[in-house]
């Protein structure tokens, strides 16, 4: 049991895991994304038209890495719309965010439901599902470790690769120090909106690929047009305040995430109104995290100083 | 779809219809209503303009204020699709008494008393019940290959919310598993949702690891069967065929067919006759259906023994909630048993529902009210806690 | 000669909005190996049109040169190519990086902090300065962040220099030590341009002087064949009398009565120590002593602004401790802190002159509504007063220079009309001219007998200015000095620590105070029980 | 210098420009969303496959099939984003209306459902009093709190707010599951057999009293922010937070203050959605909350102009909505689009308004003539 509920705590969290790894990219750069659920839909629909377009005619590994760059391009399509709007024209980022998100909703539902087409979606699911071939296995360590997907260790493998990243590459100080204060970043001669463009799209598409990853191996190809992809969205939004905007910790931050939101669902000593109760315990957790935090006076689990803010150079 | 009498066309072809559903049709459950009324529209031999189609309307003021746009456009007669649209559509028919309004799963039209407001349900228990016996059958064949002992003829259900309605469908449905194979057992788990894939998968997961050795839902999502088929354990459907999903553990699903009572509506608002005030569709009037047997899974003879349970329900001959198959609180027969069916404030029990042996569902009303928690079924988790 | 050019520029215009000029048709030469003085009023352009040598504007007409060659600037990125580097006004550094991070942000080279260190090392001992790398930013005096500031520039390898205002907020002593270095940098080849407002500053470190005015080009001279009211009339583009009359008149009885008080700082220590003293009507009690020994904290707690920890403020014979800053303001007590950042404190960048106007006083009247139509009169009133430089009274005032939004401020606070004034540096970051504005108000003020607290950096100024001065030193109170019967040096003395009369003779109690010895006592007693 | 000549003068720069005329700013926006239109037609036409003209007619069609609907949908979209306006101007977002005006509601339908089984003599008057005082209690308390920890901690309340709603959401969902006996888990119209206890009057018909509120809430917001002491502090303290301390402004108290005003709005809204416009609860009830975001940010925080543009969103919605049944796209998918790609352009335009792009023609020539020589 425990180990069944682990192993549905990580396949879950992975969703969470790709959209929260995606905003602190986009935070870390002093953008706060509200968009990312919306591109999230958009890279579950990119990731869709490429199965849709080659599923039928393509080897597997093919396939898979197919819809991985679809599912990408989508969304990092999404994000650079996001950031032509917030960095050269300079609009808000919580309106923007918010309009991007309505429409990265509609735009899945939209597309995804013309595109779609079960058998094959189905069909192909396996082939995201079980990277080592393991998935009967019985043992609880292959099952916890060994019985998921590709997407489930790419995302693990990028939130590692993230994390050195933003802590110990010249790059990721760079953009730490956008995040932190742009003027500064700018007046020493890191280009700014490159560096902005270049992470908020980034980030976006590895957020996209939480949507790939929910319709092709979370749900094995039965829920696209119906899927809940962008109140995962906000989980995870939810998740880089609960992680401290550590790519690391967000790993871990998955797994409970994920394990909050199916545990109700696969505890028997739960009444249903109980189960109900269970359902806040992520936002509450965020909350106190959020509020821990800013009550210690944390420096290292602050929010980027210029979050949220606009920068124009001229501007005094 | 059944061809109907082509004789009202021409009268047919200025009347507008109105269809309120609670989402789209990326819902598997509003997509039914909404593909049944085209068929019944094409069936009519109207045209799709005919149609105004209100999707996404909740379970609020919306639901009125749409059923009142309908009426604005002319609407002779409206429809909407789920429960919590009930009060609004009332609403609207105390105030468009020229207008019909009718709706699907609603407890209220006899109590009402509106004559232009009815409610509409379909006998799917007894779908349920044809369900159960290829459950049971399957498991039978379990048995017989050693694959489980006998007391380990354990189901598992995963349904919605501990509604009636569910209620209703899961008991009939194991009383149809049970009527092959005595010795079946069956656990229930619920997720207080009509639609959630990731806690009905995870419901399924659980109940499998649990020993359920098949498994049946009553919820909207493709969860269960998906888990099914993932863990490769039989599972039976509900409102759609989920072949596609578990091609190898999909076995039948039990549906309702709106179709005929969408026609039925419409031709009796054209030709100006009432309407039912509880329309319950049954096999005979074509609402119950159960789908594509899947014989790569299904036990042999699966087809014919569900064919002969549905000739059975049409001649009145097999009754599902017979109370001599089925004992509640540790073997007590039910001899007399009182139903809440005006669904009042309190939940009043008032009325007499058992007669001759047999609980006489959907009579009183359209909406299923048998609520009885039989043994042999054992509710991992309840609504009130 | 030609390739003895550092930088030139060639009529450069630059306007903001439709109705800034703030250079017009600008042309100026640097030399390699010298220190060009920038000179001129506030908004004549300065800052402007260094922002557009680094990068931060492009310029609407006219060339940049460098080396001879035209450059085109759009970026900092670009002029850090061409090897120019500037330390702005406002420090441009990341709060939560290290000296070191901040010092190869931008640089490119491989992220590598030990090889940084030894580096910045090198550049230290080679120029003289103290530096901890590893230190954080948010950790950092004033005078260390420029230190990063500079380094950044250097480590870079930058020929072109050009500082902001660098020692507005600076000791003297730090100032000398900067200028030094600058020296250094100097004789190392490189060229320099600073900006400051300090006559006796472009005397000290410069070769030659260039003068703006209003947005246009003056001229340029070498330094060694002017002197400081030759610079000023360039600047001002007539004579000016720059003279301090310090008036007499007759004693009143103190105003504001300051007993043992201490505060603490915001990190917890203790700022001001047992300070006692007090401000007569009619008096400028300076307050002279180096950065951190506690005038701001002083400041606050007199203002409400910062919680006390013991001690007594009497105001009139009444405490005010506790008193919300709005009681406070409302009984007379005003105050205006030019913080290093000078929007900080006192004003609201984006709201208008009017609005500016009425801070302190919207919410009088009895109507829940503000009354904008008396503000705005006594906008225009100011503006014309102080002749403050800006397109209307509808402008925000961030889009002001540097010394025009102080003007503003300082006249609001002496426009309402107080008893007490506490003004620390007041005249920071203003041209001379308008800072000799500000003395006349201020001596205006106390012969209408209001009483006077001036925070001031500029020791000839507090001695020409003030009637008193009082030291201090790690919070601690050196002694208070008649400013006709000191010297600089034995202020300077006092700042350091090296002198304390308080020593010699009890101070800090008036002979004729409001209170009388019993009350006093009892109030020594209440904030011991605090 | 050898990169020096490397370099291309830009094209053209960008300056901020202080203030355009009003008449070339509305220009502008009429300009963005004709462009928008068009994409939309030539998006509809593609998936449609109509003459755009009888799109567009259709969509001013359904918008206006009921007037009254579109008017009260208009009022009460309003009055979310005069919840959220002062607290914007305040720099405080606030994005947790939804759950603000969700809690008011929850406790007002709990008044409306259980006060009359308990005391069923209480009068009508009375219970919608309590009803009143209930959902703006509630309501304040949900906005109260980010602000006390935003007042005291400074904690961020984006974030704080954004999870406010989720909370809100799920005690919905739990209450609503509790307290439903049928089991289906939707309440339905509360006390609609029961005398209609706690329903508020109607004037003339449902949908006056919400615009009639709405309407004197607007003149209130207007006049709040712009001509009263406490709209002055609003601006100061999002202006300045220094500044304001040191001018005697008690910041804390101010930001407190302004979300209990919005507080205040989203219980009266949560109040009106459970007395007179719904009469229940669900999750989805008054999730206007973000589209509140984009009306307020559209009418640059304005009261007055917001009367416009949450009636053009109001209409766009509708109308596109109306759009996809009218073309049997079946969903509302493609009302999300529209309503997405219109506001993409509004939302870019401002940079129009707000920003001038220079071009810098002749120096680049006397660049080259430079280097020809
Ligand atoms: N970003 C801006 N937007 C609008 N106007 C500006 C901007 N920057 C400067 N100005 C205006 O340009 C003029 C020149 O300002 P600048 O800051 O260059 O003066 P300055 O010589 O540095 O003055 P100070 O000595 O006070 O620092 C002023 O009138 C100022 O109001
Ligand atoms: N404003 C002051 N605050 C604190 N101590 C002061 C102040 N003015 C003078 N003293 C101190 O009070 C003592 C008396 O000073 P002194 O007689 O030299 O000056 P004074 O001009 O007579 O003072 P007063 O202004 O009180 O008449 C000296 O120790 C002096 O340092
Ligand atoms: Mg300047
Ligand atoms: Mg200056």
């Amino acid at each position: 049991m425990f180990t069944s509920i682990l192993v549905n705590a990580i396949r879950m969290g992975t969703i969470f895991l790709f959209g929260c790894v995606g905003e602190i990219f986009t935070e870390k750069a002093g953008h706060l994304n509200l968009g990312i659920p919306g591109i999230m839909c958009i890279g579950a629909t990119g990731g869709a038209v490429a199965i849709s377009l080659f599923g039928a005619t393509v080897s597997s590994p093919v396939l898979v890495f197919l819809s991985i760059l679809f599912a990408m391009l989508f969304s990092a399509l999404a994000g650079m719309l996001y950031t032509f709007l917030t960095v050269t024209l300079q609009a808000n980022q919580n309106v923007t965010g918010l309009t991007l998100t309505t429409f990265g909703v509609g735009f899945m539902k939209f597309f995804a439901k013309r595109i779609y087409d079960q058998k094959l979606f189905v069909s192909l699911s396996p082939a995201f599902q079980n990277l080592f071939g393991l998935k009967d296995s019985t043992n609880p360590f292959v099952q916890i470790f060994l019985s998921h997907g590709i997407l489930v260790y790419l995302a693990i493998i990028i939130a590692i690769i993230s994390s050195w990243f933003l802590k110990k590459s010249r790059s990721g100080l760079y953009l730490r120090s956008i995040g932190e204060s742009p003027a500064t970043a700018d007046a020493v001669g890191i280009n700014v909106t490159l560096y902005k463009y270049v992470f908020i799209t980034l980030g976006s598409a590895i957020a996209g690929l939480g949507g790939l990853y929910y319709v092709m191996d979370r749900s094995s190809g039965t829920q696209i047009a119906e899927a809940a992809i962008d109140s995962f969205g906000w989980m995870a939004v939810a998740l880089v305040i609960a992680s401290m905007w550590k790519p690391l910790l967000a790993a871990l931050g998955s797994v409970i995430f994920g394990g909050l939101s199916i545990l109700d669902a696969m505890l028997k000593t739960l009444s249903l109104s109980q189960q109900k109760i269970f359902a806040i315990f992520p936002y509450l957790l965020t909350v106190i995290v959020l509020v821990i935090s800013s009550v210690m006076k944390n420096k290292n689990a602050q929010p980027p100083a210029h979050l949220g803010l606009p920068y124009f150079r001229e501007d005094r | 779809g059944t061809k109907k009498t082509e004789s009202s066309k021409s009268d047919l072809s200025t009347l507008k219809v109105g269809l309120i559903t609670l989402h789209d049709d990326s819902s598997t459950y509003d997509k039914n209503f909404i593909d049944a009324m085209y068929r019944a529209l094409e069936n009519l031999g109207m045209s799709k303009d005919q149609l105004v189609l209100y999707t996404g309307v909740g379970e609020d003021e919306a639901c009125y204020n749409k059923a009142k746009e309908c009426v604005n456009q002319g609407c002779k007669v409206v429809f909407a699709d789920s429960f919590g649209h009930e009060d609004y559509l009332i609403q609207a028919a105390g105030e468009y008494p020229d207008v019909q309004f009718c709706h699907a799963t609603g407890t209220k039209a006899h109590t009402v008393n509106l004559d232009n407001f009815a409610n509409s349900f379909a006998s799917i228990y007894e779908g349920r019940y044809a369900a159960g016996i290829a459950a049971g059958m399957k498991i039978n064949e379990m048995i017989e290959a050693g694959k489980i002992t006998a007391e380990q003829a354990l189901m598992g259900y995963v349904g919605a919310y501990t509604y009636a309605e569910v209620m209703s469908g899961y008991t009939s449905f194991y009383l149809g598993a049970k009527s092959v194979c005595p010795t079946v057992k069956m656990n229930v788990k619920f997720t207080g949702s009509w639609y959630d894939y990731d806690k009905e998968k995870a419901a399924a997961e659980s109940l499998i690891s649990d020993g359920c050795v098949l498994i049946s839902q009553h919820a909207d999502s493709y969860g269960a069967p998906d888990a099914c088929q993932a863990a490769k354990v039989p599972n039976i459907s509900y409102n759609g065929s989920t072949k596609d999903v578990g091609p190898d553990t999909y076995i039948v699903s039990s549906k309702i067919d709106w179709t005929p009572y969408f026609e039925y509506m419409i031709n009796c608002v054209n030709e100006g006759k009432a309407i039912e005030k509880d329309w319950t569709g049954t096999v005979e009037t074509g609402s119950v259906k159960l789908l594509e047997v899947n014989d790569a899974v299904a036990a042999k003879g699966t087809q014919e023994a569900i064919d002969k349970a549905l000739a059975d329900f049409k001649a009145g001959t097999l009754k599902v909630f017979d109370t001599s198959t089925f004992t509640y609180d540790n073997g007590k027969t039910l001899e007399s048993y009182k139903a809440d069916v005006d669904s009042d404030e309190k939940f009043e029990k008032d009325t007499e529902v058992v007669k001759d042996g047999v609980f006489e569902e959907s009579k009183y009303r359209s909406a299923p009210y048998f609520d009885v928690e039989i043994d042999g079924i054992t509710l991992l988790d309840r609504n009130y806690g | 000669m030609e390739n003895n050019i550092a930088l030139e520029l060639r009529n450069i215009t630059k306007r903001f909005g439709t109705k800034v000029v703030a250079n017009k048709n600008v042309s100026l030469t640097l030399y390699k190996r010298e220190i060009l003085s920038l000179l001129g009023e506030n908004g004549s352009g300065k800052t402007t049109l260094m922002n557009m040598i680094s990068g931060i504007y492009f310029p609407d007409e006219g060339e940049i040169l460098i080396d001879g060659k035209p450059a085109i600037i759009a970026s900092p990125k670009d002029a850090y190519s061409y090897k120019i580097g500037m330390i702005h006004q406002h420090f441009k550094l990341v709060d939560t990086f290290t000296a070191a991070e901040n010092i190869i942000l931008g640089n490119n080279e491989p992220y590598n902090l030990k090889i940084v260190n030894s580096r910045v090392k090198d550049i230290a001992s080679k120029y003289g300065f103290d530096i901890d790398p590893k230190k954080k930013i948010h950790e950092m005096s004033v005078s260390e962040k420029q230190t990063v500031e500079i380094i950044k520039v250097l480590y870079r390898g930058a020929d072109i220099l050009i500082l902001d205002e660098p020692t507005a907020v600076l000791t003297p002593q730090e100032i000398e030590k900067l200028f030094t270095i600058l020296r250094r940098m100097r004789d190392d080849g490189k060229a320099i341009i600073i900006i400051t407002h300090k006559l006796n500053e472009v005397m000290a470190i410069s070769d030659r002087v260039s003068v703006l005015r209003k947005g246009e080009y003056v001229g340029t001279v070498n330094t060694s064949e002017t002197s400081e009211k030759a610079l000023t009339e360039m600047m001002v583009g007539k004579k000016v009398d720059l003279q301090i009359n310090r008036v007499l008149i007759e004693k009143k009885k103190p105003l504001l009565e300051i007993r043992d008080l201490s505060v603490k700082s915001d990190v917890g220590t203790n700022a001001i120590n047992n300070v006692s003293f007090y401000i007569r009507g009619g008096e400028i009690l300076g307050v002279a002593g180096i950065t951190g020994c506690g005038q701001k904290e002083l400041c606050e707690a007199i203002a409400g602004l910062r919680p006390i920890s013991s001690g007594a403020i009497m105001h009139d014979g009444e405490s005010i401790i506790g008193m919300s800053t709005r009681d406070i303001i409302k009984r007379g007590i005003s105050m205006s802190f030019i913080p290093e950042d000078r929007l900080g404190m006192g004003l609201a960048p984006s709201f208008s002159i009017t609005d500016n106007m009425m801070l302190k006083t919207y919410g009088e009247g009895k109507t829940p509504f503000v009354d904008r139509k008396t503000a705005r009169t006594r906008a225009k009133q100011l503006i014309e007063k102080l002749g403050i430089v800006t397109p209307s009274t509808e402008t925000p005032v961030r889009r002001l220079s540097g010394g025009n939004v102080q003007k503003i401020l300082v006249g609001r606070e002496i426009e309402s009309g107080p008893n007490v004034i506490i003004t620390a540096y007041p005249v920071r970051g203003l041209d001379i001219n308008s800072s000799y504005q500000i003395y006349d108000i201020l001596n205006e003020q106390k012969q209408k007998g209001v009483g006077i607290l001036f925070v001031g950096e500029d020791l000839d100024v507090m001695l020409a200015l003030c009637d008193k001065i009082m030291v201090l030193c790690h919070g601690e109170v050196m002694g208070v000095v008649h400013a006709s019967k000191t010297t600089k040096e034995e202020i300077g003395l006092m700042m350091t620590g090296s002198l304390d009369k308080s020593e010699i003779k009890e101070y800090g109690k008036a002979k004729d105070s409001n209170l009388s010895e019993d009350e006093w006592k009892k109030i020594d007693k209440e904030t011991e029980d605090m | 210098m050898k990169t020096a000549n490397k370099k291309h003068e830009p094209l053209f720069h960008i300056t901020k420009n202080d203030a355009i005329p009003m008449t070339k700013a509305i220009g502008i926006r009429v300009f963005a969303i004709l462009i928008a239109l068009i994409l939309v037609g030539i998006l509809s036409m593609i998936l449609i496959k109509e003459n755009p003209f009888l799109i567009y007619k259709a969509m001013f069609d359904g918008a206006f099939i009921d007037v009254w609907t579109l008017l009260q949908n208009t009022a009460l979209l309003l009055m979310f984003g005069l919840a959220v306006i002062p607290a914007f101007q305040m720099k405080f977002w606030n994005l947790g209306a939804n759950g603000q005006v969700l809690v008011g509601c929850l406790s007002a339908i709990a008044c409306m459902k259980f006060i009359p089984q308990k005391f069923p003599d209480i009068s009508n008057g009375l219970l919608i009093l309590i009803m009143a005082l209930a959902s703006i209690l509630a309501s304040c308390i949900w906005s109260v709190i980010p602000a006390i920890f935003k007042a005291y901690f400074n904690t961020n309340e984006t974030l704080f707010t954004l999870m406010m709603n989720y909370i809100a959401i799920t005690m919905v969902d739990y209450f609503v599951f509790t307290w439903d006996k049928t089991g289906s888990g939707t309440l339905g119209i509360v006390n609609l057999l029961n005398g209609k206890k706690g329903w508020i009057p109607d004037i003339s018909n449902r949908y006056v009293l919400s615009i009639i509120v709405a309407l004197i809430m607007t003149v209130f917001m207007f006049v709040y922010m712009k001509y009263t002491k406490h709209g002055f502090e609003v601006s100061l303290v999002g202006e300045s937070v220094n500044t304001a301390k040191y001018v005697g402004i008690n910041v804390k108290k101010v930001i407190i203050r302004t979300l209990l005003l919005g507080g205040i709005i989203c219980g009266i809204l949560g109040f009106l959605y459970a007395g007179s416009v719904s009469h229940t609860i669900n999750k989805e009830v008054g999730g206007l909350g973000f589209t509140a975001i984009l009306v307020a940010w559209l009418a640059n925080f304005d009261s007055g102009v917001m009367l416009l543009t949450s009636f053009f969103v109001v209409f766009l919605d509708t109308g596109s909505k109306y759009v996809s049944t009218q073309f049997q796209l079946n969903s509302n998918d493609y009302a999300n689009i529209v309503v997405g790609i219109i506001f993409f352009f509004v939302i870019g335009c401002e940079f129009f308004i707000r920003y001038r792009i220079q071009f810098n023609k002749r120096k680049s020539k006397s660049i080259e003539e430079r280097e020809e020589a």
